[in-house]
């Protein structure tokens, strides 16, 4: 029988990964470690500055930016939701932690390196293994997808426990001059992760924009048999589109486990949210996959302001806002994206 | 046996061979079954004498393989229903365990005495119809956004459906008890003796667990009474609809046919069929529910009993459930009885010790490896592999439907 | 988009369309004449072998789509700074042609030469590579892309792309004048050219446009096939296709009219269009 | 918009036409696709024909519920079916078929047959528990209707071979005995003899000869130009999406007008 690691954690029990920082101004993985504080609910239930909602949505949908840019590529150039997605996450989250302490200690810039570039071979290794040789529809596709998922997490409960793990690095503490000035509490961690995603997102929209890989990725999405004909060796493109959904995966993954605990069900636990994302998006819209990451990572951090809706719901909230999108405007609030 | 029921039924549905019954002889009957099913069925039956054979010389217990096989009709309810949805009309359903949970929460929460923060303590037939009314509820409120979209939307909308049910009943203490689960929920053949001892003039007639006999039987019947609905409502002219729509959406359109309706019938009978297996599982063998159940691995294992058995064969999504079990077991049987017997402990360790560095040798240790296996992972290994095997390699199943599927009263008198 | 769309009708529509249309008929006829000095009475080639200065030989291929076949022993060729135009009814397998010339669909017999290689079964990829550009019917640009990269994506197997799309944009300045617009925000016609000039990116021997017209306003037809000539113009040889025979042969050295998957006529393109037994094959015999 | 003065004059279309198309028009992108108004009168075997893009399938989509319209209306039978689900429409007796034929992977030509007539007894769920006998009653119909159609179409040795296993041609026959089977009004044919050999050719238009003689009204498109002057009268020539020419076979084939569409240049 799997056991959760999460159910046992207390204070949050479905899923500590989706807490994010909703609970209080301490940083969840503080928190888990001390406990729950006494007046941690009092805080979520309004006491609580706006601005510290904010910071506290904008390093959640961080994360969820970096997921979902992935997804939302992997869906339109390969052409399948993949469901391993948020475990590729994980893959990249333990990847880093098996070389920041657990078998090798390195430090763990040098980690999270090794970490991304090990879990962005997975992800290549896989494309060949599985997806490219199989010659079946979308719905096999996405069926198959969950099988890689499991057999990641399953990999990777073996090899490092079920249990919940977390990275030996420092840069828990608030940072005072933030507090003092902006009264919001902001980790040195936090503030890293911000920092981090906004180089990869400006990063990432330089590579598509400015260089010939990042336009032929753009082509091959918008038209995969025009780029064919025009000398595009497409092949070579989704590897690269890979590659680019790989490294941004794994690095959401390290960030996902700093801020909350290394766990197996970590990705698992996010993929929704990042489907949701992607379909607030627009599915195959790189750039409605970051917008749509941003608005559901903050919805779900502003959870607590808006009225009727417990915090505990803050990702069943994400859920009905997708459910609302696909009433509504199937194709996403970015529109484009391939709708048929 | 649940593994034998299978073979003696859809006769019917062949076309070509004359008309076979229940009472056609033996031969009539394996004339007309195909190679591939041959094979399959040869395979069932040497797996059941194989399992009777253990159990009759010790090998394996009966406590241990009865509530197995229940578990396997428990399964193949599920798989049944997912068979409505994907077998017949290609619906991707990923709440199948959340169904499953609303039709076990609705009856625990309904009859259970202390151990719910609710202690209705209804009747239970009260439980089963809160089931099915919220079952059917709550697919129409998926279906209704999502069936007019491409069909992976259905896939995420239900997977997130699935989670979310898993955090309200993990949320909502007050009616659920939380992570806490619910205990004490009637079990249906309580008065039955869990053991009897028949005192016979001269002897004492020792029967094995009356209690799990009866509610297999009960698993078992229910599994039948399942079967011949579905099988049914397959052969008959909405079984035909859900096919065109399943092959070809818009030709089913073309020809008349309301789709919306027919997917919507198509979710919410599926869903309502998992429901009842929910019910069911609550009061017979573990009068107990909590969240643990809920883990969408077992939504996962139900898939690949529906397509390893073959989809839209409801034959294949019974021995779907069977091979469920199988691999649910596998790893602790892999664990507890080969580990010690193929690889006992250090002998490859000390052998090469010498020859590698110290921190390398528990690397080596493959019996350790063993030893330490963790089952969860191994579970979810041989779930997750199979399910990219099958796809890539068998997308058919052992036991694929029917080449022609025709409301059988009607070809009988034809022939007549 | 729509508001482009009917834009560029306007601009089009605001000479006097008919005069246009006679104009353009007479260009043909003076055009025929000089297309004709290119290549001096050697036109009666027929099912004989192909001529050494071919550059793109169709020797007898079969092929088709899963098991439904569309082309029979069908062989067409052309020379170097040749235009060609396939015409033919609906259905007589024309784009088939291009695209089993082109590697997108494998020959079920007979073979392809570029150039004196042979190219069957060649990766389009790769055809690309060896000098062979191609222009599919619709959907032949990158919507989301500039036009600047819709050019460069036209480039990739070359190093330095830059010289070509400069000089591209001096013979074309529409192109210029729109290099940094999206060209899913261009005019049909002006996407056309975008097609057209990202399939010369390479430089190509021999370029294949398929129903360069397709999905156009009449009055911006004449536009395309001037910008058709242009390129040939510029030393390449052109194998298209096009369901507006008038106007396709009217810039044509050659024609062939294709039906049921085989040549049913081939010959200098002015004396197709005259000949009345092509004119029946359209709307039945 | 298009002033190449290839109007076409819908005020002389017969009121009692049994399918009226009035301004019907459909933009991709910005592109017309359709701008028609026509009527295919009672009881006739009415072309469609012009050059590829001439929107053609666009109006088929549109006429059958697939599309919507950007404007415009579709009567049938008098009555406005604009906007209607497919289903719908055709459980009003407009029938159409596909370019490309479609197979229904996993069921055999006679189950693809069966499914076509509407509201059978047995497709709602209720019956099939409490009234068996009349879901058997009507399949026994069925099963001898559906016999009937295929030995009519000389495709009953294939009654039981699985649809995914059949030739073009015979999937375009089994395609009209299917849409035979629910008694159309209407039938649309998109391409009935594409990729059709000639003996098949020859069964598939001696089959709609004779379910016109008997009251079936026809709407066809082909491009193959022997096929349809020889079948059809009157033939509708569409370009650009509008109506070009409607008339006789023997007129639209010696209307310059026509020629002029198909080779090109604007009259």
């Amino acid at each position: 029988m799997v056991v959760d690691s999460h159910l046992v954690l207390g204070g949050d029990p479905v899923g500590a990964g989706v807490g994010l920082g909703a609970l209080g101004p301490l940083p969840v993985a503080q928190m888990i470690a001390l406990g729950p504080l006494p007046d941690a609910q009092m805080i979520a239930l309004g006491l609580l500055p706006d601005a510290q909602l904010i910071a506290n949505g904008l390093v959640f949908s961080s994360i969820i930016v970096l997921g979902s840019v992935g997804l939302s590529l992997v869906y339109d150039i390969a052409d399948f939701p993949n469901f391993a997605h948020g475990d590729l996450m994980t893959v990249g989250a333990y990847a880093t932690l098996a070389v920041g302490g657990f078998y090798v200690a390195l430090p763990f810039p040098v980690a999270v390196v090794v970490g991304t570039a090990a879990a962005t071979a997975v992800a290549v290794g896989t494309h060949w293994l599985v997806f490219d040789r199989m010659d079946v529809g979308p719905l096999e596709l996405l069926i198959a997808s969950i099988g890689v998922a499991f057999v990641y997490r399953a990999v990777l409960m073996q090899a490092f426990t079920s249990g919940s793990q977390s990275y030996d690095v420092g840069g828990r503490s608030p940072i005072p001059a933030l507090r003092t000035v902006f009264d919001v509490a902001l980790t040195y961690r936090q503030l890293v992760i911000l920092a981090a995603t906004v180089l990869l997102v400006v990063g990432l929209h330089v590579f598509l924009q400015y260089t010939t890989m990042g336009r032929k990725m753009r082509a091959t999405s918008a038209n995969g048999s025009l780029a064919k004909v025009s000398g595009i060796r497409t092949g070579r493109v989704v590897l690269v589109m890979w590659v680019v959904g790989g490294v941004l995966a794994a690095v959401g993954g390290v960030f996902l486990g700093l801020e909350t605990l290394v766990r197996p069900r970590m990705g698992f636990d996010l993929l929704l949210v990042l489907f949701a994302a992607v379909i607030l998006g627009g599915i195959g819209s790189v750039y409605g996959a970051m917008l749509g990451g941003v608005v559901i990572g903050m919805v779900h951090e502003l959870t607590p302001w808006i009225p009727l809706v417990p915090t505990r719901y803050d990702k069943a909230l994400a859920f009905l806002i997708m459910i609302l999108i696909l009433l509504v405007r199937p194709s996403g609030i970015m529109g484009g994206g391939t709708s048929r | 046996m649940p593994t034998d029921d299978p073979a003696g039924e859809d006769r019917d549905a062949g076309t070509d061979e004359p008309r076979v019954g229940w009472r056609m002889p033996v031969s009539t009957w394996w004339a007309g079954i195909e190679a591939r099913e041959s094979r399959t069925l040869v395979g069932l039956a040497a797996f059941g004498v194989a399992v009777a054979l253990a159990v009759y010389v010790g090998w394996l217990n009966v406590s241990y393989v009865l509530p197995l096989l229940g578990l396997a009709g428990m399964f193949s309810l599920l798989t049944l229903g997912l068979n409505v949805q994907w077998g017949y009309t290609g619906l991707v359903n990923f709440s199948v365990i959340a169904f499953w949970g609303i039709g076990a929460y609705s009856a625990a929460m309904t009859t259970a005495g202390s151990g719910s923060p609710t202690g209705l303590e209804l009747h239970p037939i009260v439980g089963l119809l809160a089931a099915v009314v919220l079952s059917a509820t709550l697919a129409t409120l998926i279906a209704i956004p999502t069936l007019r979209l491409r069909a992976d939307y259905l896939a995420i909308a239900t997977l997130g459906f699935a989670e979310i049910v898993r955090i309200v009943i993990n949320n909502e203490r007050d009616y659920t008890a939380g992570s806490a689960g619910i205990a004490g929920i009637p079990g249906l053949f309580a008065w039955v003796p869990s053991a009897l001892r028949v005192p016979l003039p001269g002897a004492t007639l020792r029967v094995a667990l009356p209690r799990a006999l009866v509610e297999f039987a009960v698993v078992a019947s229910m599994v039948l009474f399942v079967y011949l609905f579905v099988r049914r409502l397959q052969l008959s002219p909405w079984g035909r609809v859900q096919r065109t729509i399943r092959a070809d959406e818009d030709l089913a359109q073309a020809l008349g046919k309301n789709t919306y309706r027919f997917k919507l019938q198509s979710f919410v009978l599926g869903s309502v069929i998992m429901a009842l297996g929910g019910v069911a599982s609550v009061h017979l063998f573990i009068n107990f529910v909590s969240p643990d159940s809920l883990d969408p691995i077992r939504t996962f294992y139900v898939w690949i009993g529906v397509i390893l058995g073959g989809s839209g064969s409801n034959r294949g999504a019974v021995l779907g459930g069977l091979v469920v079990v199988a691999i649910r077991e596998a790893p602790t049987l892999v664990r507890d009885q080969l580990t010690d017997a193929v690889f006992p402990p250090r002998v490859l360790t000390d052998a090469l010790a010498p020859l590698v560095s110290p921190s390398a040798v528990p690397v080596l240790d493959v019996g350790a490896l063993f030893a330490r296996l963790n089952v969860g992972a191994l579970q979810l290994f041989l779930v997750g592999a199979l399910v990219i095997l099958i796809v890539r390699y068998r997308s058919e199943g052992l036991l694929p439907p029917k080449r022609e599927l025709v409301w059988s009263a009607a070809l009988e008198d034809d022939d007549a | 988009m729509a508001d482009d769309g009917d834009g560029a009708v306007d601009r089009a529509a605001a000479g006097p369309a008919v005069d246009d249309v006679t104009a353009a008929d007479d260009v043909t006829a003076a055009e025929d004449v000089t297309a004709a000095d290119d290549t001096p009475g050697s036109d009666t080639a027929g099912d004989a072998a192909p001529p050494d200065d071919a550059v793109l030989v169709v020797d007898g291929i079969d092929s088709g789509y899963g098991d439904m076949q569309v082309l029979y022993d069908l062989s067409v060729h052309l020379r170097a700074e040749e235009v060609v135009c396939m015409v033919g009814p609906n259905g007589a397998g024309k784009s088939t042609v291009l695209k089993t010339v082109f590697g997108l669909l494998e020959p079920w017999a007979g073979g392809v030469r570029l150039d004196g290689d042979d190219i069957t079964d060649t990766a389009p990829a790769d055809v690309v590579r060896r000098g062979m550009g191609y222009v599919p019917q619709t959907d032949n640009v990158f919507p989301p892309l500039t036009v600047e990269e819709n050019l460069r994506m036209g480039g990739v197997a070359r190093m330095h792309p830059d010289d070509v799309i400069e000089g591209l944009y001096d013979r074309f300045p529409i192109l210029d004048e729109y290099r940094d617009a999206e060209a899913g925000d261009l005019s049909g016609g002006e996407r056309q050219l975008v097609a057209l000039a990202r399939a010369l990116v390479m430089e190509p021997d021999v370029l294949l446009i398929d129903e360069p017209s397709a999905g156009l306003a009449p009055s911006i037809v004449d536009e395309v096939f001037d910008d058709v000539a242009a390129i040939n113009d510029l030393g390449t040889a052109i194998l298209m296709i096009e369901q507006n025979a008038r106007a396709g042969l009217g810039i044509s050295d050659r024609g062939y009219v294709l039906d049921q998957g085989t040549v049913a006529f081939e010959g200098p393109a002015d004396r197709l269009l005259e000949d009345p037994e092509v004119g029946e094959l359209y709307l039945g015999g | 918009m298009s002033t190449t003065g290839l109007e076409y004059d819908g005020a002389d279309l017969g009121k009692d036409a049994l399918l009226r198309v009035e301004d019907l028009r459909k933009e991709f992108g910005g592109i017309v696709a359709t701008d028609a108004t026509l009527g295919v009168e009672r009881g006739s075997l009415t072309g469609l024909i012009g050059p590829n893009g001439a929107g053609k399938s666009t109006l088929f989509n549109l006429v059958s519920g697939f599309l919507d319209p950007d404007a415009g209306r579709v009567y049938l039978d008098g009555v406005d079916v604009t906007d209607r689900r497919p289903d719908e429409i055709a459980q009003r007796g407009l029938l159409r078929t596909f370019q490309t034929p479609r197979t229904l992977e996993g069921m055999t030509v006679r189950e693809s047959l069966l499914v076509a007539p509407f509201d059978q007894p047995g497709e709602s769920i209720l019956p099939l528990y409490f009234q068996p006998g009349s879901v058997t009653d009507t399949e026994r119909e069925l099963l001898g209707r559906a016999q009937q159609l295929l030995e009519a179409f000389e495709i009953d040795h294939l009654a039981t071979t699985p649809s995914t296993e059949l030739s073009g041609g015979q999937s375009k026959l089994v395609e009209l005995a299917r849409a035979m089977m629910t008694d159309p009004y209407v039938l649309l044919l998109d391409e009935p003899v594409a990729g059709v050999n000639p003996v098949l050719e020859a069964e598939l238009t001696d089959h709609i000869r004779r379910l016109n003689d008997r009251g079936v009204t026809f709407l066809v498109i082909e491009h193959d130009m022997d096929f349809i002057m020889d079948i059809a009268d009157p033939i509708i020539v569409l370009n650009q999406g509008r109506v070009l020419v409607e008339g006789s076979p023997e007129a639209v084939r010696t209307d310059e007008r026509v020629l002029d569409a198909y080779l090109g240049g604007v009259s």
